[in-house]
């Protein structure tokens, strides 16, 4: 059981001329057992934080603690992803084309060193509530939820305690949302995972999270607990733009 | 259609490496230096069986001890710069192929003549005498033969001194230009495209008719026949048999067939126990289906010949004995004790030797005897065969100078036939054949004086030649021109010269 | 899991299912469906059966030859197709050329199938490893492939054989040794576009390395555009073993190899054009049926295309 | 953390510096390498090959110390490093010796011969461009449709049948029978020397001199093996566009276009042509730098005196200076076209800036 | 009359298991309104848009009793008239404006192409529009936009770019195939006030995907809900939250609420008789 740290992180990409900073003085902790939002814009640089926690993102300062130890440039032993593990936004494009959902999922196990896979396999699939008839399938052969659903499956193989999850359900319908989601919220109480979680739907990280920060241009411009948020108290404009908008449309709003 | 006072030939020159005739050893390249360059003697190209006649020298006599022959130069003959031709510019030619020592070189030392004493060996005491003197007596006929192939052509020593670099005796300079006194100068030479010669008006014996002579190189023969069936060129020089076909009896069109001195030959290794027995020799010999090639891919391009001297050769001979004989080849073979033999030829990537080579395969598989083939560039398999690597090799040989010495020494001449020592000039060398008492017979050969004595010696060397000798000759070259009509008096140069092209008329 | 459970229903819905109980059906499915795609394509079926023809072909050589491809008849030389016995004629040593094409399609099976495993292979390896690790790796990889596909073809082949020696398998490593840069190219491409993918990135964060990733990940991904490439190459690679003869590196005689079969019919194209046309027409059924089956393999192995049509 | 703040501010550099100069030097740093690389084999297999350069020069009769004198001449005796060294700085200066089989020295040959290439080359390139870019787009608009696999068979025939096959039977046919072009050669003999060489492309060459007897002269005899050549182009230049075209045309911005209501011409020559441009440009550039190389075999059979016969016949004849001459030559080419095709990318693309 | 009348189209593709019907049997009319479809994805809304511009590619067919644009028969026409259909009387913007906009050609030079084009102007008339219609959708510093190409803009400006070169033609009925859904709330606020705009100033008629039930709700007069390529329930836009059918309740019950916390999400269940169920008819 692991809690996340992040203080004054800093995330650039490309050098010289044409570095861009993407993320700029995050500071921000998500205790352990607990689910954090973070919300804002596109290009806001959300995923960046996701990406630099788990060595996708090369180039960081600042400080990024996982379960209280202290992470260093980008390469994370195989023991940091049994600990924490990450789910892509788009399900099709996370899944290799090529290989089976047992592919998948029996990879990700034999390179966490698990020696019962095959029994495994099954579990995992019982997990996320896809039956067995998904196990030999390729990621053309099944549906959006269900490819989302086999991500998660392979995110909860090393049985991790931390899960990113960035933008699980922007590429899925309503109602596959909804069946993803209600996912996520069992398996989190099941096994008290910790949820650091981005999505650009109010309505999502409220229904998800705890806590939520609102980003824009790679800064983090307000902190706020989800109650707060559904009474509106807030305190930027830009949050409360978001806000007004996630409502549906306003013809009258300037 | 060419104009009437110029002629144009399509040849293949992709060989001319170089214009100095003390360095030039190749077809196209001799058939430019014969036009160019004068020689003290030379052949008369409208009467080729007449042997050796005056040239720029106008007479010779030779001493009593046979050694020394000594030259009257021709008077008020002008190089194609000006200068006159006098013996001075004859002893330096000579004395410059000895010192230069490039490959043809040896036509000229092996009369004894080195860097070291041409300046003795080779003086003109006065502008109109030359006299050259041998290590030994040797028949004046091969002497003066050996004079008319290329290296003897005479140079303008002023204008070559002129462009001497480095103590080169003009080599560099003249690789690419000319300075001599024949029907024809080089105007201009493009490696692998053409060469283009102009008429010398002041020559001798008369300007020619044709005021330019170019050579275009075309490597098809194909394209060669089309060019001479549009007309666009006088004269394709490598047509191959189907092309010869294919034009005889178009109007407008005539077919030369000339015989020329190359020789097609089967040799074999005696270094392989099998191949050194004298029954298998003999097979082998049988086991050639001389007549169907002759009469079908090699039809009107060869014809057989079975021994060293190309036919026309002073002492050639025409016995033909061999014939495919596959049950013979089988008895000689049960005798010699030989069965399954497997051995492999090298032979270059040309039409008709690769041909040759597999009908080869063909009746030796017949007699039970398997052959591999092992195919390259000229360079590749000739230096296996010169390194005595090869079973068997299939290949040609051309005569390097009008005389019978030429071939009589290398096919049946080999004083060591150890590996040491190195004679890779000596085709029975590199078959190690120490040529059973053949070797002493060709250098009597060459020493005697008495034209038929001589002749007799070389009938008799070849009949034993044919008998023992791991050589299975088989061919000799015809050389199947395509003329248009219009063209006159060309001559090829037969088995003994090159090309003539001032007696050309349209 | 009832194991009979397959055996209730036809063949044909074992391999339709969209629920496939193992690893095995899977593949069965996956490989059935890629043959229906393919199947539809009228086009890419003929390529198919031309080249199971020549399977056969070369397979059965010796049966199917009406006479023996190596037998010389001088007297006989040079016929005419349709000319008795001699269904496509005869080549300059009188040999029936129908025989020699049967027999010689067993050479060319062997150079083309070589090749076809050398060349891509080796560009595979380079152009992927290249494109993955990116920096300095790419730079000195990609200059090198550059330097490469810079020499002129005939000279590489002649030093590499130079330093193996001659012979048909080392014509075809030669071959295969030119042929490799621009597959280096196209696979570096591919996985500069895969590399970045989130499924990459996926196997990434089960701490799988590079090799894996290449291997697993990447390769079966790169083979697709490569194997249509390589389909297009082929009739290429028949022509240049041929060229190769003439350097001493390519089929011996009287190996009735397709290209020196075209290349000793040169000398009669004018007045025996058959000599040359029949190996050359060979070489051209062989390299379209290639070309075919590329073209349908492409439809099949992308998965971008996927299910739609 | 310092560095992250001033870094955030900083756009340090000018653009000029950003978009030319850095990519400049690092396009140059990168040629120099990919020649030094070059040089490299090309010295490495002038080594390897089992030819002995000095024998080839003094001939087989030379005495053992006219032999070690050559090879002393020829730097033969040094260390292998030393003479990588001095065979680059002969290759800076343009010196690449004397060819053995032409007696002149390779700089002058490739003068001589590469033009010739040259002036094919591109010929035969426009050839295959003008008609195989539009056969690659029809063949993608109609797939499937008779067109497209007529197509496929034209460019297969080119690819399949040697071209010395396709070259005697077009000069059988064109100039033997018809007599419609010049025959083998570059010229007949009455243009030949005509005009100067200034270029040694003939057609430039007399347009300049505005000698236009010459010209259609030449252009008679280069039209047959340009258009083979052209044919062989054309044959990769109409399957890669027809390949490029496919991809194009499913992209969403085609339909945009298409719901603009534009005319299909415009849809698939201005907006679908447009986008693979780039993609065509390496594709051109590669096959015209494939014809530079020099196709042996047309040059042979149309005895133009070219650089890929030179190759070869001094590869047959063991006359390394040549063919190590040629290789650097046709190899700055090739990289040469390389970095053109690299800046036109820039310049055509957008995207790449 | 309405501007667009469509009765029984159907949108069929062969596929390898059959002819599939993407759409199948969709009526309905359109006037100077905005109309909603929603459903979920794959339930066939983009072909309906698509259909109605003939622009789906072949193999794929559209079929239809009637599809007509103030009373001329669409199905009809000629290719050649089509094309003065697309782009001058119906306009559609796509999804994506990152894939469909020409990554090539300058931002001006496709939006004066469609005007030039269709009205033959000048190009100096057509820049002059061009700048006009950008300003239209508040796009500052035009100038430099219609120098720039497409990948130098943000996904919100590339919309908007999208949507005035739809309407540099003035078109008769716009299609907007899910033009917000890559876009950021406040973009999306922006675009869709441009389209308001049109529909209420210019009389414009809007058919307007989306998946996003909320949105549509608040933003369209009428709604076609649509599943597995029928129409199953047609209702004012206002009245959604009050929809019958179970398919829109399912579809609005499982969307998470900020107002309404709850533990879990309600979850579609489908029926299959949904499947079978006529087409309800858009027409009014
Ligand atoms: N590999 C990269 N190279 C350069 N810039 C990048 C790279 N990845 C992301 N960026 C930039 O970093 C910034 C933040 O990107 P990020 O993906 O974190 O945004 P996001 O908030 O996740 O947006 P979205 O909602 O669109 O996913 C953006 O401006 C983006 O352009
Ligand atoms: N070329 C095609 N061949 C076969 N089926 C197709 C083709 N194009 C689309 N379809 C099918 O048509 C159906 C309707 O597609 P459509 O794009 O209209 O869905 P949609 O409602 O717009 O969904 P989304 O919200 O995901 O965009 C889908 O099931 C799709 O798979
Ligand atoms: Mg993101
Ligand atoms: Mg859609």
């Amino acid at each position: 059981m692991s809690s996340l740290e992040f203080e004054n992180l800093n995330v650039w990409f490309g050098d010289g001329p044409d570095r861009v900073d993407a993320v700029t003085g995050a500071t921000f902790d998500v205790e352990s057992g607990t689910s954090f939002g973070l919300v804002g814009e596109s290009g806001s640089g959300k995923s960046t934080i996701l990406r630099a926690l788990v060595g996708l993102a090369r180039n960081w300062s600042g400080r990024m603690t996982v379960g209280g130890l202290e992470l260093r440039g980008y390469k994370r032993p195989r023991a940091f992803y049994r600990d924490v593990q990450m789910v892509f936004q788009d399900p099709y494009a996370s899944l290799h084309p090529r290989q089976t959902v047992d592919a998948v999922l029996g990879e990700t196990l034999k390179l966490h060193g698990f020696s019962d896979i095959d029994r495994r396999i099954k579990t995992l699939l019982d997990d996320v509530g896809l039956g067995p008839e998904f196990r030999f399938r390729y990621p053309h052969q099944i549906s959006g939820g269900q490819r989302q659903r086999v991500a998660i499956a392979r995110a909860l193989a090393p049985e991790p305690s931390v899960l990113l999850l960035d933008e699980p359900t922007s590429a899925l319908d309503v109602s596959v949302q909804a069946e993803v989601l209600n996912l996520l919220v069992d398996l989190r109480k099941e096994r008290s995972l910790t949820y650091l979680m981005v999505s650009h739907d109010l309505a999502v990280v409220g229904h998800m999270c705890e806590r939520v920060a609102v980003m824009q241009d790679g800064e983090i411009v307000e902190l706020l607990g989800v109650a707060e948020m559904r009474a509106m108290e807030v305190k930027h404009p830009y949050t409360r733009h978001l806000l007004e908008a996630s409502v549906g449309y306003n013809p009258r709003e300037a | 259609e060419t104009p009437p006072n110029m002629l144009v030939i399509a040849n293949r020159i992709d060989d001319i490496t170089t214009l100095d005739p003390a360095e030039s050893f190749e077809f196209a390249g001799s058939d430019v230096s014969r036009n160019v360059y004068g020689k003290l003697v030379n052949f008369d190209p409208m009467n080729l069986d007449g042997g050796y006649i005056p040239d720029l020298a106008e007479s010779w006599t030779v001493s009593e001890d046979g050694r020394t022959i000594t030259f009257k130069m021709r008077p008020d003959v002008k190089f194609h710069s000006g200068n006159p031709v006098t013996a001075m510019d004859a002893e330096y030619s000579l004395r410059r192929a000895v010192i230069l020592n490039k490959t043809p070189s040896f036509i000229l030392t092996q009369f004894g003549f080195t860097a070291d004493n041409v300046g003795e060996t080779i003086v003109a005491p006065d502008d109109m005498t030359l006299s050259i003197t041998t290590d030994k007596r040797y028949a004046t006929s091969f002497v003066l033969n050996c004079l008319t192939a290329t290296i003897g052509g005479i140079v303008d020593s002023k204008l070559v001194m002129e462009n001497e670099q480095d103590g080169d005796m003009g080599n560099t300079w003249l690789k690419t230009n000319t300075a001599g006194s024949g029907a024809y100068k080089v105007a201009s030479w493009k490696p692998n495209e053409s060469v283009t010669l102009v008429s010398n008006p002041d020559f001798y014996l008369g300007a020619p008719a044709m005021e330019r002579v170019i050579v275009r190189h075309v490597q098809e023969s194909a394209s060669q026949r089309l060019l001479l069936e549009r007309g666009d060129v006088d004269l394709a020089r490598n047509l191959n048999p189907e092309d010869v076909k294919g034009i005889t009896g178009k109007e407008g069109i005539e077919v030369d067939s000339e015989l020329r001195g190359r020789l097609m030959y089967v040799s074999v290794n005696q270094k392989h126990p099998e191949l050194s027995k004298p029954e298998v020799k003999t097979a082998i010999k049988y086991l050639i289906d001389y007549k169907g090639m002759q009469d079908s891919f090699l039809n009107g391009q060869y014809t057989i010949h079975q021994n060293f001297l190309p036919r026309t050769f002073l002492g050639a001979i025409d016995d033909a004995p061999y014939s495919l004989n596959v049950e013979k080849a089988k008895e000689l073979l049960a005798a010699a004790g030989v069965s399954d033999l497997k051995i492999t030829a090298g032979v270059r990537e040309a039409q008709e030797r690769l041909e040759i080579a597999q009908s080869l395969q063909n009746t030796l598989a017949q007699a039970g005897i398997t052959l591999e083939l092992t195919v390259g560039t000229g360079k590749q398999i000739l230096s296996k065969y010169r390194a005595r690597e090869l079973d068997m090799y299939i290949g040609a040989w051309g005569p390097d100078y009008p005389d019978p010495h030429t071939n009589a020494g290398t096919f049946a001449y080999n004083p060591d036939n150890s590996d040491e020592a190195g004679a890779t000039g000596l085709l029975a060398w590199r078959n190690a054949w120490d040529t059973g008492g053949l070797t002493e017979k060709v250098a009597a050969a060459v020493v005697e004086n008495d034209r038929d004595a001589r002749k007799a010696m070389y009938e008799e060397i070849q009949r034993e030649f044919l008998e023992t000798s791991p050589f299975a000759v088989m061919f000799q070259k015809i050389e199947q021109t395509g003329r248009n009509a219009k063209v006159q008096n060309l001559n090829l140069g037969g088995a003994t010269t090159a090309v003539s092209y001032w007696p050309v008329t349209k | 899991m009832s194991v009979s459970e397959p055996h209730k229903e036809s063949w044909r819905e074992w391999l339709m299912t969209d629920a496939p109980h193992s690893r095995g059906q899977a593949r069965a499915a996956a490989w059935y469906h890629g043959w229906l795609t393919f199947r539809g394509n009228a086009m890419a079926m003929a390529g198919l059966i031309i080249l199971v023809g020549l399977l056969l072909v070369a397979a059965f050589a010796p049966w199917l030859a009406p006479q023996d491809p190596f037998t010389q008849d001088l007297a006989g030389r040079l016929q005419p197709p349709g000319s008795e016995g001699h269904l496509l004629g005869t080549d300059s040593l009188g040999r029936d050329i129908l025989s020699r094409l049967i027999y010689g399609s067993r050479i060319t099976l062997y150079i083309v199938l070589l090749v076809a495993l050398i060349a891509p292979g080796a560009g595979l390896l380079v152009g992927t490893i290249a494109g993955y690790a990116g920096g300095w790796i790419d730079v000195v990889l990609m200059r090198i492939t550059d330097i490469f596909l810079a020499f002129p073809r005939l000279v590489l082949a002649l030093a590499f054989v130079a330093a193996l020696g001659a012979g048909i398998e080392n014509a075809v490593l030669a071959i295969s040794l030119t042929a490799w840069p621009p597959y280096a190219r196209i696979a570096r491409a591919e996985t500069l576009t895969i590399r970045s993918s989130d499924y990459i990135s996926a196997v990434k964060l089960q701490g799988a390395g590079p090799l894996r990733i290449i291997i697993k990940h990447i390769w079966p991904l790169c083979i697709s555009s490569l194997i249509v490439r390589v389909t297009l190459d082929m009739a290429g690679v028949i022509l240049a073993a041929a060229g190769l003869g003439f350097l001493g590196l390519g089929a011996q005689p009287p190996s009735p190899e397709w290209g020196a079969m075209i290349s000793e019919g040169r000398k009669f194209i004018l007045d025996h054009w058959w000599v040359a046309t029949m190996p050359g027409l060979a070489i051209f059924t062989v390299s379209l049926a290639f070309n075919l089956l590329g073209d349908g393999l492409r439809d099949v192995l992308d998965p971008k295309s996927g299910d739609q049509g | 953390m310092a560095l992250a703040e001033q870094n955030r501010g900083g756009r340090r550099g000018s653009p000029f510096l950003k978009h030319w100069v850095i990519p400049a030097g690092k396009t140059l740093v990168s040629i120099a390498a990919t020649m030094l690389g070059l040089l490299f084999v090309t010295f490495v297999i002038g080594r390897v090959m089992p030819i002995d350069p000095v024998l080839s020069i003094v001939g087989e009769s030379a005495s053992k110390a006219t032999y070690d004198a050559a090879r002393e001449a020829l730097g033969l005796d040094k260390p292998l490093v030393v003479q990588f060294f001095i065979y680059i700085g002969d290759v800076v200066r343009g010196d690449f010796g004397m060819s053995l089989l032409t007696a002149h020295p390779v700089s002058e040959d490739i003068k001589r011969v590469f033009p010739a290439t040259l002036e094919l080359a591109t010929l035969g390139t426009l050839f295959g461009v003008v008609l195989g870019v539009p056969l690659g787009v029809i063949a993608a608009v109609k797939r499937g449709s008779w067109i497209d696999q007529v197509a496929r068979v034209v460019a297969l025939v080119g690819y399949s049948m040697p071209i010395f096959w396709l070259g005697l039977m077009g000069l059988l046919i064109f100039y033997g029978i018809l007599g419609w072009v010049g025959g083998p050669g570059r010229l007949d003999i009455f243009y030949e020397d005509i005009v100067p060489a200034r270029t040694g492309m003939i057609l430039i060459d007399s347009a300049l001199d505005g000698n236009w007897s010459v010209f259609r002269n030449a252009f008679s005899h280069i039209v047959l093996p340009a258009t083979l050549l052209g044919y062989y182009s054309l044959a990769y230049i109409s399957r890669m566009t027809r390949s490029f075209m496919l991809e194009q045309l499913s992209a969403e911005y085609i339909t945009t276009a298409r719901v603009k209501g534009l005319p299909e011409r415009t849809v698939i020559w201005r907006h679908a042509l447009g986008n693979i441009r780039v993609q065509l440009i390496t594709v051109i550039a590669l096959s015209y730098a494939n014809l530079l190389e020099g196709s042996v075999l047309t040059e042979i059979i149309f005895s133009w005196p070219g650089i890929g016969q030179y190759i070869t016949n001094a590869l047959l004849s063991a006359d390394m200076n040549a063919v190590l001459g040629g290789t650097v030559v046709v190899g700055l080419i090739f990289i040469l076209l390389n970095i053109f095709s690299d800046l036109l990318y820039k310049f055509f693309d957008p995207r790449a800036k | 009359m309405s501007l667009l009348d469509v009765e029984n189209l159907c949108v069929t593709f062969p596929t390898r298991r059959g002819e599939f019907q993407a759409v199948r049997g969709v009526s309905f009319t359109l006037g100077q309104e905005r109309l909603g479809i929603v459903g979920e994805s794959g339930s066939g809304k983009s072909m309906t848009g698509r259909a109605i511009l003939r622009l789906i590619r072949p193999p794929g067919r559209v079929e239809a009793d009637h599809m007509r644009l103030e009373g001329r028969e669409l199905l009809q026409m000629s290719e050649k008239e089509m094309q003065g259909v697309r782009g001058q009387k119906i306009s559609m913007v796509m999804q994506d404006p990152k894939f469909s906009l020409n990554p090539v050609m300058k931002i001006g030079e496709q939006i004066i192409e469609i005007y030039r084009f269709h009205t033959g102007a000048g190009r100096k008339a057509a820049w002059a529009k061009a700048v006009e219609m950008l300003e239209a959708v508040s796009i500052r510093d035009q100038e430099r936009v219609m120098r720039a190409y497409p990948h130098e803009m943000s996904g919100g400006m590339g919309q908007r770019i999208m949507i005035a070169m739809m309407l540099v033609t003035e078109p008769k009925i716009l299609i907007a195939d899910e033009p917000t859904s890559a876009l950021d709330v406040s973009v999306q606020t922006q675009v869709l006030q441009i389209m308001d705009r049109l529909v209420r100033e210019r009389g414009m008629g809007l058919i307007f995907i989306s998946h996003d039930l909320n949105l549509v709700a608040s933003f369209c007069d009428r709604v076609l809900i649509m599943y597995a390529g029928r129409i199953v329930e047609t209702c004012e836009a206002d009245k959604l939250h009050e929809a019958q059918h179970p398919y829109t309740r399912g579809l609005l019950n499982s969307l998470p609420r900020l107002d309404e916390p709850s533990e879990r999400l309600d979850v579609l269940t489908r029926d299959p008789a949904w499947m079978e169920e006529t087409s309800v008819s858009g027409r009014v």
